[in-house]
């Protein structure tokens, strides 16, 4: 999943043809004066954080400015906050329309249907979550057919929109869909979306790309925004790796066996912060490569959980034993192993020969790492 | 009888010459499976584990008769491989095959349906009914020959789950890993009215996790029209969070895709839901014990 | 009983407020025809021929239970309106635009099959049930109700060869000219079965063409599953040898497709040919009475 | 149906990527000396008339060159060439290429399958029609899926083609595949598509356009290399004309009844030359227009057989009594009319009034209109 930044994602709506107010992006108070003074960016205008979180407007990440010295202001002001945990790197400023509505439209996958959902509201500019269900439409888009004319008729129906803005939503619908359909996007959403006059221009932009078609667009590849660094570099090693608030690093296989084991940690008193799943790996180094990322992240205790598929127990016993032997003492911290299924004897063995015991009971190894940690057990 | 596969099954396994197709090839044979065909493209003639290697699964299909496609090729050429085998003419393709761009799996799930083909997966464990035939990777250690049916949308997990029924005594008729990707050709929904007319099944094990709304929508199901007692299991009651999809994802599932409301769910339809993985074998146990008094 | 359209039939007119949508409009009603709503994004309100105008075909279909499309919307909207219309539930659409592009025809076609409807045409006169209903362009005055089906892929030939039949003092149980696109929602191959089932119908008309195979093809399961007689005219026979579609084309209907290959198929099934229009009603006359003999 | 000279179709090529030799047009032997002589066209050249009719090679209308005096010779011979009634106003000039293997690759539609068809065949070079059936390869294309690789993969079998070659195939299927479905095309044929070395090349370009798509590709209203020049105004007035040897003027409306007519004037020893298909017009003025251009055609006779559907038999007849009175009575012809069908009886009466009398039976008008020719009747 990469999250992009407003302005990124508006550089993809521009590629094809979404309507954007004028603007441009900026990393400093100069630079920001500069692309006022040379006309660039008209005045007024608006000044926006660019960070991934949502709630910008009433936090504080989004200011107006009618003279260049306020625009000076207010980018020195932002650029130096540190919004919901991001620090803002960079600004967007853009000319301030005279808007008459703002609108909601988005398209994104219905799981269920297993179909593109193309999603609309009269209500924009306030989170879609608190507007009511009644208020907002729902179109499942046949993703061989694509959008129809059908489907943008009641969504401009729905919308409000009527004469030449009809024609602007028809020729703004296509294109947002070419954005979701040909960039794999998870999420293309604009809230809001402006009516200014007869024309309707995209003040937002919200866009999710999924990271398995990366194959299909190198170019998200060095998108970072989203990431701590040891999430970045776990990435680069291709280890799926996240990083919460807790003291209990979790190395399991499996998205549902490594959730699995949190409820049974949580359960126990447990407080889990770092998640790594080692999915189907088979290679001994990488999951070596693995544990030293989970002891950069200074665990209190890890708990191992591993049941062999394509994982086998084995590779993991030796990886993690070849691991161990790389940590320096000093920053060594308590092991609880259960590793089960294919190649269990073998794995036990390894593991028993490098002084680890593994404890088949799901229950009884997480009572143990809790207690290794001083929780409740 | 079983689920979707049985003594007639015949695998073509789609990228059996790379390591993973090769390894569970031959576990597939050791746990019974008519593995009668690979598929490499300009591998033609070889033979890996004893099995015909072909250019196309065409080819496989007129040589072999084979009736199952279990898929193993990269991401990049999943879309491709899926309309081979169902342009070839099977109609039961498990794709193993995990990263599917969840676009492509969209065509793919599309152009199956209107084929008449099913798709088991991508990124999934795939199916087994023990003493009969394997179409995928679970181990075969977990399983022994019973009549608890198991669906699953998590995989390691499933053999978890498996593996706990099958050492507390009791056995699997058909376990079905659906796979946990946005989008999967095969979901609960799908999958419950196979175990309803199944003669092999008393008892059906669900393993769900968070996110999306498969659970709710097989709670629903089971509800009105299951009528063998199913004990459920869901993953992710203390996960954080989850971040995908977004605004407009919560919208979709509004009130629904958390542990909390798949379990309310489950349990108003009348599903045992367990607290804890190993929990499941014990519950599955007092429940057939139930029935059998009855 | 009838084939495709009957008392039963509700139709939808797609594109009611243009000249061609209002006029046939007016002489679908006057054949008998029970046509319940018409659309046009926009007009939605108001009122043609007596029939009430929507926005959308879902708001007609639920407002009228249409179950029946008349599509007279122009080439470049044409695919919209189909797929509009299989959205909205309706089964049978009748495609009168002409100058479809076969590209968008591709789509529609495989949209509206994968979902279980069916297309007549494009560019096509549509379907007549004398006493019953018409959905389409079919000159009224042409027809008497009776027992001859015919099968067209003409628009004025069909009405010749019709008014040929009816003033020789019979009549029709179905008429369906499919349009003589290169993509035709329906082809004589689809529609001979329905034919063969139609307890109306005692004999059934063939109209053909020179180009593409599909005379061809239906000889060929006219010979081997048609039991009613078969009376066919084939147009064509002088016409320049056609450039259509190049060499490419030539290779795909090798050995077909000409009059001279399509008249010898009809021929070696069982078919009585025409060697001109006029012929056909006496040809048809004659069949008859010999069938009633035995 | 627009048919594209070779030039115009590689000029579609070049834009989906499709491997071409270099090249460039010339429309006189000083442009075609200046190209080899600023090196735009390397020599040895060929030089190939850019004409729509096959047959080149043997014709005299491909030459090839190895100085500049000998491609100034070579293109003015082609450029003073009618081949097969075509002038020749273009000349290809193009590299001569090293090649090893002459193939055969194209799409176009199948009819009966209403798919998508990719023809293959190993044997190019010669006209596909002469090669023996079972050295030709048909896959049909779902056109929703697209081509697939397993699909390009037996192409390359059928072609023997393999190692790098076979992925410069798979490369030109996939670009040749989007200007099938991209550009509305009936066909696009590469014959021969050459070996050279492993870098596969189209020789030669043959493109159809679909008319109809022509309101997604105005493009292509312009080109007009393949009409007469009353075929080309018929065109612009959007009249269904065509134009052969022969003396009978037959206007009927709609495909098959046109057909029906010229079949039942053949049977009666006539020789129809011009077909004009009304079509569903329903526009007396367009109706006049129609018969004008027919009269422009100057036939011997003129045959009018109508069934009236759309086009109703009394706006035929308003429309050519209009029309008769502005042709110039020296350049009048006989006629003979035949119109049934919707509006018959105002139709009849009209013509009546102006002289003209409808004879019912098509066998009777048809045998009149043969007569009025001094053909057998």
């Amino acid at each position: 999943m990469v999250k992009l930044a407003e302005w990124r994602g508006k550089q993809l709506f521009r590629k094809y043809d979404v309507p954007l107010p004028r603007g441009a992006v900026a990393r400093s108070a100069d630079e920001a004066a500069g692309l006022v003074g040379s006309g660039k960016v008209p005045l007024p205008c608006v000044i926006k954080a660019q960070v991934l979180a949502g709630g910008r407007g009433k936090g504080g990440a989004v200011k107006f400015a009618s003279t260049p010295e306020e625009v000076r202001t207010a980018a020195s002001s932002i650029l130096g906050l540190e919004f919901k945990g991001e620090k803002v790197r960079e600004i967007l400023l853009e000319e301030k329309l005279p808007i008459a509505r703002e609108l909601y439209v988005s398209f994104t996958l219905d799981r269920a249907a297993r179909d593109p959902i193309l999603i609309a509201s009269a209500r924009g500019g306030v989170e879609i979550e608190s507007v009511d269900d009644r208020e907002i439409d729902r179109q499942l888009i046949d993703p061989f057919a694509g959008l129809t004319g059908y489907e943008k008729r009641r969504a401009a129906k729905v919308l409000g929109i009527t004469g030449n803005a009809a024609k602007s939503l028809d020729r703004l619908l296509d294109a947002l869909w070419k954005v979701f359909a040909l960039e794999d996007a998870e999420l293309v959403e604009i809230n809001p979306l402006a009516v200014v006059g007869d024309r309707l221009v995209a003040l937002d932009a919200k866009v999710i790309i999924e990271d398995d078609a990366s194959f299909r667009h190198p170019e998200y590849a060095e998108i970072r925004d989203d990431r701590t660094p040891l999430e970045e570099i776990a990435r680069e090693k291709q280890i799926a790796f996240v990083q919460l608030d807790g003291n209990i690093g979790v190395i399991a296989n499996g998205a549902g066996l490594t959730m699995a084991t949190l409820d049974v940690l949580k359960e126990f008193g447990g407080n889990p912060g770092v998640f790594l799943d080692l999915g189907g790996t088979d290679d001994p180094a990488k999951v070596a490569e693995a544990f030293l990322l989970m002891a950069q992240a200074k665990p209190k205790a890890v708990f191992l959980n591993i049941f062999g598929g394509v994982t086998k127990c084995d590779t993991v016993a030796r990886g993690l034993v070849e691991a161990m032997g790389q940590v320096p003492p000093h920053e060594r911290f308590p092991l609880v192993a259960r590793i089960r299924g294919n190649h269990e004897t073998e794995g036990i063995a390894i593991l028993r020969a490098a002084g680890i015991t593994s404890v088949p009971s799901l229950k009884e190894s997480a009572q143990a790492v809790v207690a290794a940690t001083g929780g409740r057990a | 009888m079983s689920v979707l596969v049985d003594h007639q099954t015949r695998v073509v396994v789609q990228g059996i010459t790379g390591h993973q197709g090769t390894t569970h090839t031959r576990q597939m044979k050791e746990f019974g499976t008519q593995v009668v065909a690979g598929v490499t493209p300009g591998k033609a003639g070889a033979t890996v584990e004893g099995v015909p290697v072909f250019d196309s699964v065409r080819d496989a299909v007129e040589r072999t008769g084979a009736n199952a496609s279990c898929i193993f090729v990269p991401a990049p050429g999943a879309k491709d491989a899926l309309i081979e085998a169902v342009d070839a003419g099977i109609r039961l393709c498990t794709i193993v095959t995990e990263h599917v761009p969840f676009h492509d799996m969209l065509v793919m799930y599309h152009y199956a349906k209107s084929r008449g083909a099913r798709i088991i997966g991508p990124n999934c464990p795939g199916i087994a009914a023990p003493g009969k035939a394997k179409v995928g990777i679970i181990p075969n250690v977990v399983f022994r020959p019973g009549r608890v049916g198991v669906i699953s949308r998590s995989g390691t997990l499933t053999y978890e789950i498996v593996n706990g029924i099958t050492e507390h005594g009791l056995g699997e008729s058909t376990c079905i890993g659906l796979g946990g990707d946005p989008v999967v050709g095969t979901t609960f929904l799908d999958a419950l009215p196979m175990f309803e007319t199944d003669h092999d099944t008393d008892l059906l094990v669900m393993v769900g996790e968070i996110g999306g709304t498969a659970e709710e929508d097989a709670a629903e199901y089971i509800g009105k029209h299951f009528s063998k007692p199913v004990v459920a299991y869901i993953a992710g009651r203390a996960a954080p969070e989850g971040k995908r999809m977004g605004h407009a994802g919560a919208i979709i599932s509004r009130g629904k895709g958390t542990a909390a409301t798949k379990v309310a769910a489950l349990e108003a339809a009348g599903v045992t839901v367990a607290r804890f993985p190993y929990d499941v074998a014990e519950l599955v146990a007092a429940k057939l014990a139930k029935a059998s008094q009855r």
